[in-house]
């Protein structure tokens, strides 16, 4: 019993949601390891090649193999993403449920930096980002981090602000609970569902800023890749209906839509 | 109560503010210290180390950074936003038309998305839970995931290549009547439309979903109030002030995130200019894009606020 | 080696020839040459009028009309509409008058220029020897922010000597000193000229708009002093940095040229009745290899770096064939100074290994491969390298810069670095500017006073045959020495519209070395879409 | 099943075998009602009694053709007015709903529309019918207000909702209801919400339309003292099902069933203190404390006060009982005394020892020997901590044995199977949610527990368990008690001292005992008359001893008695100094200008 239970606390997601994540955290892991080719790896003098037994997704637009390419697209689109959101919505959310309870200054402090923050264009700010400290995957994954706290802030602090009011965080609060107590234990269950729907939109965003990072040229570092890229390098493919383009976009979409629905099912649920 | 009111708006606006003046500084030392300057950029390949050093010099860029600093936002506080390091114009001139031609965009896909994003989230509220919302909610979700440059792309390719029904560019210049204007701003409105539209409409059915389960709405239909006199008479004026939150953030967005459609379609909006103002390191310009994109921001979450402000003020028992 | 008695004497003896050819460049060469691209056309006569659109890659807001500093294709275009050089390169890079009626030198130091009487600038002012030297003089300012700034420097003075002669004298001689003049950015402006919003010159066009990074339109100016040297009354020029809305932009109809098509849609394009027009050019993506720092230090490091370029997989699979094989020397095939009699360096990764091996650096961590969007195909390459590196047990890291700030950040600053050259206007400015052990952008840091010593000879031979000889000796220098591999040359694929006729190649660059306006005119009758 | 004579009219109202299912969240589909049947006869009103969770607004709800999001109509006949309910098509519905049946909901301040102006939503109903020129329709609501005595008629119309009392929007809502003649009004528990004086005012105002319109009514309420007063014949369900059918009369007097008769024992009043408390020296002691807001005048005080020097002893082991309307105070003096309201003027001692204004102050000890138990339990346990969950943080919180047998000894001690212990509080129902809510303050171990309005949101049942519960509690563990209520009946079944409460003023200060002897203040006296009894004939005597008034209000004077505008006895010296405070015969201590003679 007095494990049962944190255990059902720490894993607030049931059935759908977990299954998926840990299939496309399997796929991330296991994926480099189970690709046929090297991504590096020209493997057909045919650029944009079809769908063959050879290749099953084709070739790509230097003739690499894209289900290689793919597979380690995945895979680091997935963690890198995944990693970035998830340290974008604790902090984030941290923040925002503590602002919601301490109100005052920390609050009007926090929420005037915040709003800054979300207001300069997240391209730009990754631009910046890597512009001045380099590009490498803690710089990348730190950037997307402090580009998307600041909404996910923004959206818990709403939501907190509405649960700091009832008479259960107040006698918490006269009991002389800490604030870290407050708002791990006491608040932020309470918001689960809202709080998971708002990661799932961050995951897009992060996966989209990848993408449009790595095409300025400042995203991951060759020969990683990650699925924004794949498609947009292979964008011309699509001219030819090639599915090397195809077949990271709707890695995106299945990826993501997936992810969210399960999310939003678990927030409805609550 | 009036005068309470006043005083929150009054001090929502200060609290604005504070968040502007946060960025115009912080925009100032991040752009500062970014690798490169606009003597480099200028120079590019033909840049050797006697001519970058004549021209920072000749550009002024060898000054202290806290000098630099106070001259420009002495400049800022009479006005004069500086004049461009790279074309030696006033920043203010070379942003009007960029700004014009990113609000047509912006108040054009704000005119065709916001209508298409309120009727499709309360369309799913109304009708939550059925099929009907859960597809909805598929659609959506799958337009915002798919990278708009694909999907741009795709549309141009269908409607300018294949069937040559639309110009693929949507040159400014090119317009001279309803038709062309129609034509010319079709795709990217389109294009702008699906990034936005999706997330507003989750947006909107969440906050129709809680004022449809009210019990006023019952009520109302109770006294036999039909379902759309319903949603015009009693929910729309409850909802008005969390719509225009969430219309607010998908506005700033579009002044802001749209470099890619404006690529695409070659429009001269104002975020492709900063992010060539970045490339080309010319600060003033960055400056002022940013506090740009960070006061319409501001602007709209503000008036979001205050439109909200009013409403509850009008609620609240006091 | 040649001794300094040997020199002087044949200095003498050249400088007497070289009289005679400079004679000839300005005396027998000049009838034919300001249209010799419309005169040798065959087909259709040209005919006047008709508006093009134009889309070329590159724009942005550093976009100028300040000849300058001009630096990207958009803006050489743009500066070849609306002004002229005093000389002008043909499509052998081949140095031809323009403003200049003739250019004369006895020791090829002291540079005497006539210009051209009757031609009038945009403003109706007519040209005088005075705008000229303004023209020059302003690049040695460094507030200018010139691109030939190191050009401009070379020339010890520039004075007017009358109104339509200018006086040139270098700080030492070089025959090849037309070619120089021949570059966009030493084009003619008005004297006094400070603001670059509209452009003033004696071009074939006047400046009718011009947005930065946005579009310029050009009308063709009716008092162009050359009849014969321009034919559509209006021309757009836009620029579209996604390759993708560039090519869509062609397909769909809404501009009629495009450059820079990329090689995977050149089936595509022609298959739609469109036309795709390859120009051999002596652009090049290399590899650089610095010599005075890291592993470039060891001949065998560089050496086995060169044999590590699979530069038919990187023809084949980067290029799509469209382009030639390179031979670590920066002069294409086509070039009438290249090297035919060097050996071609191929893919040995065998010898690469063992060369590596020897040099100790197979299982050392190397300095990371820099490259960047900013140099044409470098990724790719580098990407190519690293997995051909990997097959030997090679670990190279590859390390992408953003392509801004690329050339002034990363370019020449790294031990292993790409970069991307456009075809210089001679043989003599490419070893000038990128292989002399003082050249600003020598890549490689690469010292080699041999190679110095001949430069200069070949500044002051007026032979033309030992002239190549000398070049001769350079490129093999270049092959077998410096930290340069060169793994092709990039054929420049433009797209256009059939009824646009009158472009044909040129090696000076894309779009007929960017100085396709003056040449193109529209075919109203052709509406059947086949190959001009 | 009521067998009708044969040459009684057609019923207006036929509700044949009717069933209703529902979804819980996403669960299963499961029966809400099932198989109730029941008639009502033209000009009759109808009383559907039950509990929470008996069915009785869905049944409500399904005369109007309508049921609740997730809920569906599965089976059965509808007959309202000649209408086949449950085969109308959505514009015969529309049509049907406001015009044929209105409906009255259970609490008005939710069901208006909080945007729009009163009068706009109260002629709707004419509007969309098209029954009359906007107009007229005007003129008929005014109409209408007259008849339900509200405060100025021709200007309330232009009020939003959040400007009218909870009774007055009631009466608006009756109004808004009657305003297209309907032949059938639904009232659902529309004075539950409300104090019991202003209930008496909706109450009367309802009688006076039913006896001028002559609808036929259907009662929904779970408090079996109005059903007395309101309804013809009443119809007892329970889980869904109906229990008991009868005449008012016999329900009340006569139950058979079981059920009924539960309901019926529950609402009669009885003590349950049974110990009163030994005298003893006070646990906690108030001072004239002074609570207000919007800044300070020069004099130092508050600009509006809440709380006007009030001071109340509390005996150790003693049940202290504070009454009175909504916006009394009552809710603020707890909040201080928790720690959690700050005042301005006043002190307070505990256990001895001073008692600092802010909670952060107190020491832990304080902390933990006083704790509060807040009026709604959905609110006070955390909808995502189980029940031990939620026990065990308080327990190790104040170092106590966290143990799984600790926890299900503080269970046993509210009565609750130790098997809820892995429950969420939503898996609780409200009897057993209040009952951890009072384990959540006891595993403290606590010497005082102030309790906030703890069986206002209960059914009567419940509320009567959870007053036992409190009564046995306080002799095992010799605990102090301080409740706070607006219900006489639960005050004087279990507490020792009670005080009276009036706009931030103690009006009245007595022993349980002395409560039940005169004289008494003049609004203890009210509020003592407002309790709705069992008795039929108790709101017509009310009616006719009084008639029908409008609600006396206005401006409290600035200085002098508060209860003045509203006080039947009221002299002028009242408007002009405070009330002295006097010690009546029986013992009660009364801030009233009158003498114990004048109010007896």
């Amino acid at each position: 019993m007095m494990l049962s239970r944190p255990l059902h606390r720490l894993l607030p997601l049931r059935q759908t949601p977990v299954l998926l994540a840990l299939f496309w955290l399997l796929l991330a892991v296991t994926g480099p390891l189970i690709a046929p080719c090297p991504p590096g790896e020209v493997v057909s003098s045919t650029v944009f090649a079809p769908i063959s037994s050879t290749h099953l997704l084709g070739t790509d637009y230097l003739g690499r193999d894209v289900l290689s390419r793919l597979l380690f697209g995945t895979s680091s689109t997935v963690l890198l993403c995944a990693v970035a959101t998830v340290m974008a919505c604790s902090a984030g959310t941290f923040l925002g449920i503590m602002a919601a309870l301490k109100q005052g200054l920390t609050d009007t402090l926090l929420s005037r930096f915040m709003d800054g923050v979300i207001s300069i264009p997240s391209l730009l700010s990754g631009l910046v980002a890597v512009a001045t400290f380099g590009s490498s995957v803690p710089v990348l994954v730190l950037a997307m981090a402090c580009i998307y706290m600041p909404g996910s802030y923004r959206t818990s602090r709403m939501l907190a602000l509405s649960i700091v009011r009832k008479d259960f965080i107040l006698s918490a609060r006269m009991r002389g609970e800490k604030t870290g107590y407050l708002v791990l234990r006491e608040i932020l269950p309470n918001m689960t569902g809202p709080v998971l729907a708002d990661v799932g939109l961050r995951f897009i965003y992060a996966v989209r800023l990848l993408s449009n990072l790595s095409f300025l040229g400042v995203g991951l570092q060759p020969p990683q890749t990650d699925l924004g890229s794949l498609t947009r390098e292979n964008l011309l493919g699509l001219v030819y209906g090639a599915p090397a383009v195809i077949a990271p976009a709707l890695t995106i979409a299945i990826l993501t839509v997936g992810l969210n629905l399960a999310l939003d099912g678990k927030g409805q649920r609550q | 109560m009036t005068a309470r009111l006043g005083e929150a708006i009054a001090l929502r606006v200060g609290a604005s503010l504070v968040s502007l003046v946060f960025v115009v500084v912080a925009v100032f030392f991040i752009t500062s210290a970014l690798p490169g300057d606009v003597a480099e950029a200028l120079l590019g390949q033909a840049a050797t180390p006697d001519a970058i050093a004549a021209l920072r010099h000749s550009l002024r860029l060898d000054q202290p950074v806290l000098l630099r600093f106070a001259g420009w936002a002495g400049g800022l506080l009479r006005g004069d936003f500086g004049t461009s390091l790279v074309s030696h114009q006033p920043v203010l001139s070379m942003v009007h038309d960029r700004l014009l031609h990113s609000l047509l965009l912006a108040g054009i896909t704000t005119l065709f998305a916001v209508p298409a994003a309120l009727l499709l989230g309360t369309l799913s509220a109304i009708f939550r839970n059925t099929v009907f919302d859960r597809t909805i909610s598929l659609l959506t979700l799958c337009v915002v995931s798919v990278p708009e440059f694909l999907i741009a792309t795709l549309a141009v390719l269908v409607f300018a290549v294949e069937l040559h029904l639309l110009p693929a560019l949507a040159s400014i210049s090119d317009i001279h009547s309803i038709g062309s204007f129609l034509a010319a701003f079709s795709m990217p409105v389109a294009t702008l439309g699906c990034v936005i539209v999706g997330q507003m409409a989750r947006m909107t059915r969440a906050v129709m979903v809680n004022v449809l389960s009210s019990s006023w709405v019952e009520m109302a239909m109770l006294k036999g109030v039909s379902p759309a006199f319903i949603i015009l008479r009693h929910v729309l004026p409850n909802v008005i002030a969390p719509l225009f939150n969430v219309i607010a953030l998908s506005l700033s967005y579009l002044l802001g995130g749209v470099v890619i459609v404006e690529s695409v379609f070659h429009y001269p909006g104002i975020a492709s200019l900063m992010v060539d103002s970045v490339a080309s390191r010319d600060i003033p310009l960055v400056q002022t894009c940013a506090i740009i994109f960070c006061a319409a921001y501001l602007l709209l979450t503000t008036l979001a606020d205050i439109v909200a402000l009013c409403s509850s003020q009008e609620r609240t028992r006091t | 080696m040649l001794n300094r008695r040997n020199m002087i004497k044949q200095g003498a003896h050249l400088a007497a020839a070289s009289f005679c050819a400079t004679q000839s460049w300005s005396g027998t060469a000049f009838a034919t040459a300001s249209n010799s691209s419309v005169s040798n056309q065959t087909g259709p006569v040209p005919r006047t009028g008709g508006h093009v659109r134009a889309a070329s890659t590159t724009g942005s807001l550093s976009d100028t009309l300040d000849p300058a500093r001009q630096s990207m294709a958009t803006d050489y275009m743009r500066g070849n509409m609306f002004y002229d050089g005093l000389v002008t390169l043909d499509e052998t890079l081949t140095p031809r008058p323009a403003l200049a009626e003739s250019l004369e030198s006895t020791d090829f130091k002291t540079w005497h220029i006539r210009l051209r009487s009757g031609v009038c600038f945009h403003d109706g002012a007519p040209l005088t020897s005075a705008d000229v030297v303004y023209s020059i003089l302003r690049h040695k300012d460094p507030t200018v922010g010139s691109q030939v700034h190191y050009q401009a420097m070379a020339m010890r003075t520039i004075r007017a000597d009358g109104p339509l002669d200018v006086i040139i004298e270098l700080d030492t001689a070089n025959i090849t000193f037309p070619s120089v003049l021949g570059l966009t950015n030493f084009a003619i402006i008005r004297e006094g000229t400070t603001q670059f919003d509209k452009a003033n010159g004696t071009g074939p066009f006047t400046c009718a708009a011009f947005q930065p990074g946005v579009r310029s339109l050009a009308l063709r100016n009716a008092n162009f002093w050359n009849p014969g040297g321009v034919w559509v009354d209006s021309l757009e020029l836009i620029s579209i940095s996604d390759d993708m809305a560039r090519h869509n932009a062609l397909l769909s109809g809404d501009v009629d040229i495009i450059a820079a098509v990329d090689p995977r849609l050149v089936a595509l394009v022609r298959k739609r009745g469109l036309a795709v027009m390859e120009s051999p050019t002596g652009t090049y993506t290399n590899l650089a290899i610095r010599q005075d720092v890291g592993p470039g230090r060891n001949a065998d490091f560089i050496r086995a770096m060169k044999l590590l370029f699979n530069r038919e997989q990187m023809r084949d699979s980067i290029y799509l064939g469209y382009c030639r094989m390179g031979n670590d020397q920066p002069l294409p095939p086509e070039h009438r100074d290249f090297n035919a009699h060097l050996p071609q360096t191929r893919y040995d990764p065998e010898q690469a290994k063992f060369l590596l091996r020897r040099s100790g650096y197979l299982n050392q961590s190397l300095p990371p491969l820099i490259c960047s969007p900013a140099a044409n195909g470098s990724v790719e390459m580098a990407v190519l390298l690293q997995n051909d590196a990997r097959r030997i047990g090679l670990q190279l890291d590859v390390r992408r810069m953003p392509a801004d700030g690329y050339w002034s950040q990363s370019w020449m600053r790294f031990p292993l670095g790409f970069g991307n050259v456009n075809p210089r206007a001679s043989a003599d400015m490419t070893f000038a500017l990128s292989f002399a052990s003082t050249a600003p952008w020598n890549e490689s840091h690469w010292r080699n006073a041999q190679f110095d010593q001949l430069l200069v000879l070949s500044r002051s031979e007026p032979d033309e045959a030992k002239r190549r000889a000398l070049y001769d000796d350079m490129q093999t220098l270049i092959h077998t020495d410096a930290g340069i591999a060169i793994p092709n040359f990039i054929t420049s694929l433009d797209g256009y519209h059939p009824r646009i006729r009158g472009l044909r190649p040129r090696q000076g660059g894309q779009l007929m070395g960017y100085n396709f306006a003056r040449s193109i005119w529209v075919d109203e009758t052709d509406t059947a879409g086949g190959q001009p | 099943m009521s067998l009708l004579p044969p040459t009684a009219p057609p019923p207006l109202i036929s509700v044949q075998n009717l069933s209703l299912t529902g979804h819980r969240g996403r669960g299963p589909e499961t029966p809400i009602v099932t198989n109730v049947s029941f008639n009502v006869a033209e000009g009759e009103m109808l009383a559907l009694i039950g509990e929470s969770g008996s069915g009785k607004t869905s049944i409500a709800l399904a005369l109007t053709g309508y049921a609740r999001q997730g809920c569906r109509i599965s089976g059965g006949t509808l007959r309202v007015a000649g209408h086949d309910v449950l085969h109308m098509n959505a514009r015969e519905l529309h049509a049907f709903r406001g015009m044929t049946i209105a409906y009255i909901a259970q609490n008005a301040g939710a069901a208006f529309n909080p945007a729009l102006p009163l009068m706009e939503q109260v002629i709707e109903p004419a509007l969309v019918h098209h029954i009359m020129p906007r107009k007229e329709a005007v003129e008929q609501a005014i109409a209408l207000f007259e008849l339900m005595a509200l405060p100025s008629p021709h200007t309330i119309g232009a009020r939003y909702p959040h400007e009218c009392s909870g009774g007055q929007l009631q009466r608006i809502m009756a109004a808004m209801a009657l305003i297209t003649e309907p032949e059938v009004v639904i009232f659902d528990e529309p004075t539950t919400a409300l104090d019991v004086t202003t209930q008496i005012e909706v109450l009367e105002a309802f009688r006076l339309a039913m006896r001028q319109c002559g609808f036929t009514g259907v009662y929904v309420t779970h408090d079996l003292a109005i059903v007395a007063q309101m309804a013809d014949r009443a119809v007892v369900l329970k889980n869904g099902t109906v229990q008991e059918e009868g005449s008012t009369g016999q329900i009340l007097t006569a139950p058979t069933q079981p059920y009924t008769q539960a309901l019926v024992a529950a609402s009669e009043p009885h003590t349950r203190n049974h110990d009163p408390a030994p005298a003893s020296a006070p646990l906690l002691d108030v001072r004239d404390i002074l609570v207000g807001y919007g800044g300070t005048t020069p004099e130092g005080r508050p600009v509006h006060t809440i709380l006007n020097q009030v001071s109340l002893p509390v005996l150790a082991g003693e049940t202290m009982g504070i009454i009175g309307e909504s916006g009394c105070g009552k809710s603020t003096l707890i909040r201080a005394i928790a720690g959690i309201q700050p005042w301005s003027a006043g002190s307070m001692m505990f256990e001895g020892q001073p008692l600092a204004a802010d909670i952060n102050l107190r020491s832990p000890q304080q902390r933990q020997h006083l704790q509060l138990v807040a009026q709604n339990a959905d609110l006070v346990l955390n909808p995502a901590m189980t029940v031990q969950a939620t026990l065990r943080r308080v327990l190790t919180f104040y170092g106590e044995d966290a143990s799984d047998n600790a926890i299900r000894h503080i269970l046993d001690m509210v009565r609750l199977p130790a098997a809820l212990a892995s429950r969420l509080p939503t898996q609780l129902s409200g009897g057993q949610k209040q009952r951890v809510n009072l384990a959540r303050a006891l595993a403290a171990r606590p010497r005082l527990v102030l309790c906030d309005e703890i069986t206002a949101a209960l059914d009567t049942v419940v509320a009567a368990a959870i007053l036992d519960l409190m009564m046995e509690l306080k002799r095992e563990l010799s605990l102090s008690w301080l409740f706070v209520t607006h219900d006489l009946h639960a005050l004087r079944s279990v507490c020792d001292h009670v005080a009276v409460l009036y706009a931030g003023h103690c009006v009245e200060f007595s022993t349980i005992t002395a409560l039940q002897t005169a004289p008494h203040h003049p609004y203890a006296r009210k509020l003592e008359a407002s309790v709705p009894e069992m008795r039929p004939d108790w709101l017509d005597n009310i009616l006719r001893q009084h008639g029908l008034k409008q609600d006396k209000s206005g401006p409290a004077p600035a200085s002098g008695c508060s209860y003045m505008p509203r006080c039947p006895v009221a002299a002028a010296t009242c408007a002009l100094t405070p009330p002295p405070v006097w010690q009546a015969p029986s013992g009660a201590f009364i801030a009233c200008h009158r003498t114990a003679q004048e109010l007896s």
